[in-house]
């Protein structure tokens, strides 16, 4: 960030506060709005580059998926998503995150996840965005079940998502 | 006292969500671990699978991590949001 | 793509038709709706992962930008933009693809473009994103021209566009 | 005849957007960059940019493609949208 030279001696504890990044973090059963939280992106001072990512329970032309039930460890979830924000934020010089994560029963094409952050450059948004998502995947407690035609089975954890995670170490 | 709390599969094979255990001494996560698997052939069954994570208060932890009195402890499978 | 197990011979046509991607590739002077992108792009069957990246009109803290002004070759830019999508659906198995860059004069924090990509998976979905942005940066024919405090000048082309765009080489 | 399209910065220092030109035979972008050139002293240092890029008939393409009557060719910076 370069220094704001009119800057006045004033003027620098509001301006120095505008610089740190804003988090947004939420875990819910509610639904939630991308126009919403792409406004509250967009409006983040000095940015060229917004990023989102939104995550759909997805079905398959042959799984009849019928619904994905997510569960949660309340509190820790909230702390570890911060976390995650918090270090993408400092690595990839971030200027806004948000992160909201669904719980309880969601029906096919139903939004599950939202990832979004704010940044000068595009670069570091992508890296940002998809740094967030890898380690989500990987830390945040949550764990999905899965109902389908076949019945009702707890979704395995895939070793991709733990190697597409330590690409990041 | 320390809480344990247990979730997702695990939670629900044991059908325990969380359980009260008095703890007189500080005692690594490993030690715990050792004492719940003794309580029953379902506990030791369930808690002998080596991808288990843990956490302490609320914080991603490895089994060497002191467990101290009123801590919060959870054991659950690997994660799957997102 | 797995094959649909339950699918007939007479629906076999309009089911090809559905796996082909989808693009929507529009070079105008109004602005966007990412809302209305995204939720075009979210409908899109077996999609578990929408990415959108908007790129904003950024200003400096020392820099009083006034307004940028986007000239393109009418014509080509679409085309550009079509065969950019084009590869990138292709080589990320992307499932829809929109881009739209906008034209004429902007604001500070206007929108200039947005790419938005619908994908099985969230790899797939950034990296297809990604790759749009970078060589929209390096091969569509638009160029910017500033009008700040110091008076009006053209944007000149950064090497590290063209090492990023190189990286995917 | 052929079609000359000029873009951006290069445009403003040409004070032309576009020209007609009459082609007998095939020949390469760079010789008609070399025409082009020699058609004034404004022209001759503005093209004589090394970084200028060319499309053919809306593509991009090298200097060394062979421009035939009807094409439509263009010449400008390297492109800064997005």
């Amino acid at each position: 960030m370069m220094p704001d030279l009119e800057m006045t001696t004033a003027q620098q504890p509001e301006q120095k506060q505008q610089l740190q990044p804003k988090f947004d973090i939420r875990v819910q059963h509610a639904d939630f709005s991308l126009q919403d939280v792409y406004q509250q992106l967009a409006a983040t001072p000095y940015c060229g580059a917004v990023v989102t990512f939104v995550g759909l329970v997805r079905d398959h032309p042959e799984l009849q998926l019928q619904a994905l039930e997510l569960e949660h460890y309340p509190g820790m979830t909230e702390k570890a998503l911060l976390q995650i924000a918090t270090e993408a934020a400092q690595r990839f010089d971030l200027k806004a995150v948000t992160v909201i994560h669904r719980i309880g029963v969601l029906a096919p094409q139903q939004q599950i996840v939202l990832v979004g952050v704010a940044s000068a450059h595009r670069g570091s948004a992508f890296a940002g965005a998809e740094f967030i998502m890898d380690y989500l995947k990987t830390k945040a407690p949550l764990w999905k079940k899965q109902h389908d035609a076949n019945g009702t089975a707890w979704v395995e954890a895939k070793a991709s998502d733990q190697a597409q995670q330590q690409k990041w170490q | 006292m320390i809480k344990i709390l247990f979730f997702g599969a695990l939670r629900e094979r044991l059908q325990c969500a969380s359980l009260q255990m008095p703890l007189n001494t500080p005692c690594a996560v490993s030690e715990l671990l050792n004492q719940l698997r003794q309580q029953s052939a379902l506990f030791a069954g369930a808690l002998a699978d080596n991808n288990l994570l843990c956490a302490l208060n609320q914080q991603l932890c490895g089994t060497e991590v002191l467990v101290q009195s009123g801590d919060e402890v959870a054991f659950f499978p690997p994660v799957t949001g997102g």
